[in-house]
């Protein structure tokens, strides 16, 4: 029997692009199995409509990166009874039974924490940090997740945190390159640059190496740990990013699906965590 | 002779429709899980919303002008109404204390928000000399940041069931989003074609001042056309949150623009006085049946995009011929 | 050997559900003024636009100098040498008078061919319209000119093609007779020069002033051509018309009543200065003055389209304030525009619609829902009543042709019933059987005791239809007269007055 | 009383440049560090790519058109001219066998795919009767699609230094970008002003008729005017491109409507025939500025929106008072 599987994506970025490099790779181990890609543009409707068509050609499995996690539930309402694997934006607990769905992914917050955790080290003995912020999206779950990560594991950690400047660059990093020369323009004074993923720390750093300044002393932190990013922690330029492991979620997420359209037990969660990656061991990824 | 004329004449009147039933055809033959029911019912449940806001929009762009602002009122009425509904025992509600308020007052306060937005758009094109484009422009980030004020970016989630029934229930097979979008579009032809605000419409953007110079208040018209506008955009608001069961300050990114193509490819005009709602019901159609056709048929996202395009110019191609410098 | 510069020959164009010329053949000479005639809607803008390659024939030949040609867009035709002036007037109203006039073919500096040569365009202008006589500054924008003027510009920029065959579509259907004078002594120096003017109308008195030639066209058919002076005023409509026409004016007496409309020391800064008349009920109060004389300014002003800055309007007797033209509706005033284009027509809308939209909440049932039947009923009606020649009332109004665009304006004013009608050039562009025919209107509607408020430039028209003259000019009236102490001479003297000797009779 | 009238004349005439002025002047009391020579740079530099972008889309605007496919050719070039000046030792190239190209030719490519598209929507619009949006809206769907697909919808990193210094090298204090924007602005204000192809495109968009009877070939300046849009999107690419060192596929997502907010704060006029490149400037700085000011003022992301929603609402009104109806 050939299986096939449906997979909806919220939208393409890089590491969205090899999530579903990671699935389609998965999926060639197996001859019988037949992977359709979509993405949705960040659009819920179109999420569902995606969904919708899935369950009209009776896929065998869906594997979904949802756009907003409320919507969880109608998703599962328009598969129809198929098995859904969400992968990497995580749903309610409580719609997860580990038989027709389940959840592969990390943790967002987790990703926060490990940058918050990485300058916690960083700025041992300091009591105030002043920091920069490039959020993501406005509005989106993994703007949200990470930047309270990263804020409440250095509060935790008994820092004050003063805000110098904090805003969306929307994942851009043309957008974040200026909002980040404008801010150097002012001459305001901050410790640390955190960025909600790498491509606005790129465009951060960018900006900050046009002034010359000491990256070794102002730490920029991303996440993902994009190839470019690799070669900017590699340069020391970039502090750290966190390394989320796309193709392991892919894998994963693919496994899932597949146990699942077979009728075969799987786990509520396929956990697959994030790495914090840093000049040290920067050459392992 | 007369008889081809006539079929020519014909396929000039119809030629959108034409393009839609073609497209039907074509796909009944791709993809055999195309003509199914439960298929076709999908389909105009994903384009319910972006249906209404297109009729809605529509009447801004007959009377010449445009409406930048449904998406964001979209937005702007997923989180005021979905606030107004969350499970009582859910912490996180932005209202903590309200009280278990029946669904109807969420939907009147999301479609009050629409209202509002609509309102405010019409007396600044009506009362001030500025450009819709402008005019709308501006509600339409200033709606965006209040949704995002409103709700801190974080989405509205945990609907009660009985507001979450809008969306996802139905009255027999026919989901009631779909009822509602048939409703709506009935009332926007009833009211373009049978009321005197409808041939203000067009009047207005036919000829401003024509208009005026035959007596009609064009202000007080400019007013009722944003409302209109504005008040369709919180009923796909509603409808998508309910079906979504969560406010979410980014629903709507990007609707404005889906809706005015579909306006616009089912033949409404910019240059104003001129659409019809079976024309713009068409263009809803083939943006939609496009949509789930291409996703049917499996093809890569990337290259659906291109095919995308090439269909949507090449329908408009079609439709307009008659409008072509004749040779 | 070369007589005619122009041959059209066997000449068919359809629109569809309308065979708008059915081969008709057309000849000019050169130095030759040949007048097109034909009812609204013969075809006489649509055999030019033929020529000038705007609607290229379906079938059928033209020859230029004896070589058989094919013009597919106005560009052929210039080079050519062909020029036009349009029926309904098209500048470019955003850019100034100099831009629109050399458009297309704008002076180049000569030593960096890329640029356009801004002073030389300029004195090219100056020299021109000095030239012709016309009195506009070069720079300003066409938008701020009054139609008339626009219509003077249209006519250098004509002339200045210096073409072959100059073709005038109704050039005056917004000229006062000084500039319709003038014209003539423009189009004397053309023929002089062998132009071939090819010049429509409606208006019969200048055909026998200035034409040699004359075709009639009449349902897109070829009817007569022949020299002017075998032809007389009724044998030509005769033709025209197809029927024989009694009487252009019929000027019923009515019963004159009280005092309906009076205006007293109005004021509009820079415009208008102390205005005061009387309009009374069953009367024709006819309006003469020349271009800017003041005239257009000041019925836009009763009607709400402007603003005074003093002054008072009573309506029996009662002091109204009227802000807008939604306000004048309601207190029973009607408008027919002066500008068809621009305040009059919607033209993607249908004819019916063009009819209805001043009298539309009239037809609500319930309130809410149209009573499209009763609307379509009395659109039939009038379209019947103003032979108003369209395939259906369906279809749009810009299909139309100009003197049928105009009868759907009549229209729509008629239907509103007013008490008060103003009716600015009622009969601009509109062919001599429909004009006795709106004359007829105008008058029975005098007689039912409305007040008409009538300005016209045409002085027969003036002369044969108002029971009293009001004379406006620089902003104020000159003169008010009776129609026993009018005629034309005396009408152009209060014309051309200088104001501040305002005399009110 | 006639000196009060010119004052109020003047004030009509340059608003748009007092509004301007005056933004400048309340941000320099409130921010010290606004009115600093590497503020002001720094907010050239970032609005430089808009600039060029708001400057091509006004031709098509003025002619009573509008392209929507700006953005798109933002990314298209974006892509392309990266692809082609990648590091040679990076693994992940796109052209892995490519030989080391001088900056030049990736320049060049990026421009001749900006004419290409631009190209195809002057020939729809100007030999199919469709409506400008329709087309640019089709070329905006498609171009992002070859875009994503000749990259995969990864990005294009590690460009070579010789490409990257046309983004980030300066000439003296004034950086490149700066000076290719003031460049392209002066090239705009000339064709616009002295030109015969900029009459023309005054001339179709005021009254399209008018041009056609006057003999103007409609159809070859529409041709013109959508590559002039085209080629600056392509040059806006290529700045933008090279200022963040890469290639990325979605760089340009909904700069258009940016683009056209700015040409038409700046009175670009989507009736047709009205638009100038000073106000067009002003546009965009009075955007830029904005910009600046709410992050140099430090205001919150959300409400940011809302304040600059209705500063452009507010200037815009300011400036057309003079059309507004007279009392
Ligand atoms: N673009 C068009 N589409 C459809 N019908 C048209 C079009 N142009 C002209 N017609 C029709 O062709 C016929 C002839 O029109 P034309 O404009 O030539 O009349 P005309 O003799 O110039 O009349 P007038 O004196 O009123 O200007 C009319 O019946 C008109 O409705
Ligand atoms: N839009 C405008 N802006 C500025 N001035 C105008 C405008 N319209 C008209 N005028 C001026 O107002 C004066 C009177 O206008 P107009 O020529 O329309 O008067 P009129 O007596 O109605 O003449 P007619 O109807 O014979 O053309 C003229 O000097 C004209 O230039
Ligand atoms: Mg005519
Ligand atoms: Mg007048």
């Amino acid at each position: 029997k050939t299986y096939h599987i449906g997979v909806t994506l919220y939208d393409r970025d890089q590491f969205i692009s090899s999530l579903e490099q990671a699935i389609l790779e998965a999926a060639k181990k197996y001859p019988n199995v037949v992977v359709d890609s979509q993405d949705a543009k960040q659009d819920v409707n179109q999420q569902m409509a995606q969904v919708d068509v899935f369950a009209t050609k009776k896929y065998d499995a869906i594997i979904v990166n949802l756009i907003n996690t409320d919507t969880v539930e109608t998703i599962i309402q328009r598969a129809r009874g198929i098995p859904t694997i969400f992968v990497n934006r995580r749903p309610r607990d409580t719609v997860i039974d580990g038989v027709k769905t389940a959840y592969v992914g990390s943790q967002e917050y987790d990703a926060g924490r490990m940058q918050g955790e990485f300058l916690a080290n960083f700025f041992k003995g300091k009591k105030e940090i002043r920091y920069v912020l490039f959020m993501g999206q406005l509005g989106l779950e993994n703007t949200n997740e990470r930047t309270r990560g990263v804020k409440e594991t250095l509060e935790k950690a008994g820092f004050k945190l003063t805000k110098v400047y904090e805003d969306t660059a929307e994942w851009d990093r043309w957008k974040a390159m200026n909002q980040m020369q404008q801010l150097l323009g002012t001459g305001k004074q901050f410790d640390v640059v955190i960025c909600n993923n790498d491509e606005m720390a790129l465009g951060a750093i960018e900006a900050m190496k046009a002034l010359k300044m000491d990256l070794k002393k102002i730490p920029v932190v991303g996440i993902d740990a994009t190839p470019p990013a690799k070669e900017a922690v590699k340069k020391g330029e970039m502090a750290m990013t966190v390394f989320q492991n796309a193709k392991a979620q892919g894998a994963v997420a693919l496994d899932f699906a597949l146990k699942a359209a077979q009728g075969q037990k799987i786990e509520k969660f396929g956990w697959v965590p994030f790495e914090p990656v840093t000049i040290d061991n920067v050459d392992k990824y | 002779m007369a008889q081809q004329n006539k079929v020519s004449n014909f396929i000039n009147k119809y030629a959108i429709f034409i393009v839609l039933i073609v497209m039907i055809i074509a796909l009944s033959f791709l993809s055999p899980a195309f003509l199914t029911v439960q298929n076709l019912i999908n389909v105009l449940i994903t384009e319910s919303g972006r249906g209404i806001l297109a009729l809605g929009v529509a009447f801004a762009i007959i009377s010449r002008g445009i409406d930048l602002s449904v998406g964001s009122i979209v937005s702007l009425t997923s989180v005021i109404a979905a606030s107004l509904v969350q499970e009582p025992s859910y912490s996180a509600r932005i209202f903590p204390n309200l009280p278990l308020l029946p669904p109807i007052v969420a939907v009147l306060a999301g479609l009050a928000a629409g209202a509002l937005v609509g309102l405010t758009n019409g007396a600044l094109i009506a009362y001030t000399a500025i450009p819709p484009f402008i005019a709308t422009l501006g509600s339409m980030i200033i709606a965006r940041g209040f949704a995002l004020i409103l709700t801190n970016a974080y989405p509205v989630p945990m609907l009660r069931p009985e507001f979450k029934i809008i969306g996802q229930g139905s009255l027999g097979p026919i989901p009631y989003v779909v009822i509602v979008f048939v409703i709506v579009a009935i009332i926007a032809y009833i009211i373009l074609n049978y009321t005197k605000f409808g041939k203000h419409v067009y009047a207005i953007g036919g000829n401003v001042n024509a208009a005026r110079t035959s007596g009609i208040k064009v202000e007080k018209n400019l007013l009722g056309i944003y409302m209109v506008s504005g008040i369709c955009a919180s009923i796909a608001g509603i409808l998508i949150t309910a079906r979504a069961a969560s406010g979410i300050a980014t629903l709507g990114n990007n609707y404005e623009l889906d809706a005015i193509a579909a306006a616009t490819i089912g033949g409404t005009s910019h240059t104003g006085g001129i659409g019809t709602v079976p024309g713009i019901i068409a263009g809803i159609l083939i943006l939609g049946i496009l949509n789930n056709g291409l996703l049917l048929l499996g093809i890569s996202p990337y290259l659906q995009q291109v095919i995308k395009g090439i269909i949507i110019v090449g329908a408009v191609v079609f439709d307009m011929r008659k409008n072509a410098r004749q040779k | 050997m070369e007589e005619y510069i122009l041959e059209m020959k066997d000449i068919v164009r359809t629109f569809p559900g309308v065979r708008a010329l059915n081969g008709v053949d057309f000849r000019a000479k050169r130095g030759v003024v040949h007048a097109l005639m034909g009812e609204n809607g013969a075809g006489k803008s649509t055999l030019m636009k033929c020529l000038v390659g705007i609607n290229p024939p379906d079938s059928g030949e033209i020859w230029l100098k004896g070589k058989k040609v094919q013009i597919q867009n106005p560009n052929e035709a210039l080079k050519l040498g062909i020029a036009m002036i349009y029926q309904e007037l098209n500048p470019v109203a955003e850019r100034s008078v100099m831009e629109n006039i050399w458009l297309g073919r704008e002076p180049m500096l000569s030593k960096l061919p890329l640029f356009v040569d801004h002073k030389e365009m300029y004195k090219k202008t100056k020299e021109l319209l000095e030239n012709l006589e016309i009195n506009i500054e070069p720079k300003v924008k066409v938008k701020e000119l009054s139609v008339a003027k626009m219509q003077m510009i249209e006519i250098a920029k004509a002339i200045s093609y210096n073409a072959d065959i100059v073709i005038m579509d109704e050039p005056t259907s917004s000229l006062t007779p000084n500039e319709v004078e003038h014209l003539f002594s423009m189009i004397q120096k053309l023929k002089d020069r062998g132009v071939a003017v090819i010049y429509i109308t409606h208006k019969m008195e200048e055909i026998f002033n200035i034409a040699d030639e004359v075709t009639v066209l009449r349902d897109g058919n070829h009817i007569l051509t022949k020299p002017i002076s075998e032809m007389t005023i009724d044998s030509l409509i005769t033709a025209m018309v197809g029927r024989y026409l009694t009487d252009m004016f019929p000027k019923m007496q009515s019963q004159i009543g009280d005092v309906k409309l009076s205006v007293r020391h109005l004021e509009v800064p820079g415009l208008l200065h102390d205005i005061s008349f009387d309009v009374r009920k069953g009367e024709i109060l006819g309006v003469a003055g020349l271009v800017g004389a003041g005239r257009t300014e000041l019925m836009e002003t009763l009607f709400g389209l402007r603003r005074k800055s003093s002054g008072e309007i009573f309506i029996d007797g009662e002091k109204v304030e009227i802000r807008s033209p939604s306000d004048a509706i309601n207190t029973g005033i009607g408008f027919l525009t002066e500008d068809r284009r621009l305040n009059g027509i919607i033209p993607v809308l249908s004819v019916q619609m063009n009819i209805i939209l001043a009298n539309i909440k009239n037809y609500s049932k319930l309130k809410i829902f149209l009573d499209l039947k009763t609307m379509q009923n009395d659109c039939e009606k009038y379209k019947e009543r103003l032979k108003i020649r369209t395939p259906s009332l369906e279809a749009l109004i810009q299909n139309l042709s100009g003197g049928n665009q105009q009868k759907v304006l009549v229209a729509r004013w008629l239907l509103t019933n007013p008490d008060i009608l103003i009716l600015d050039e009622p009969t601009r562009g509109i062919d001599v059987g429909a004009k006795a025919e709106i004359h007829t209107i105008i008058t029975k509607l005098a007689c039912e005791g409305k007040s008409i408020i009538m300005v016209s430039s045409e002085m027969p028209e003036i002369l044969g239809m108002s029971d009293r003259i009001l004379v406006m000019s620089h902003g104020q009236i000159t003169a008010i007269l009776d129609r026993k102490d009018a005629n034309q001479e005396i009408i152009m003297r209060y014309a051309a007055a200088k104001t501040n000797a305002a005399i009110v009779a």
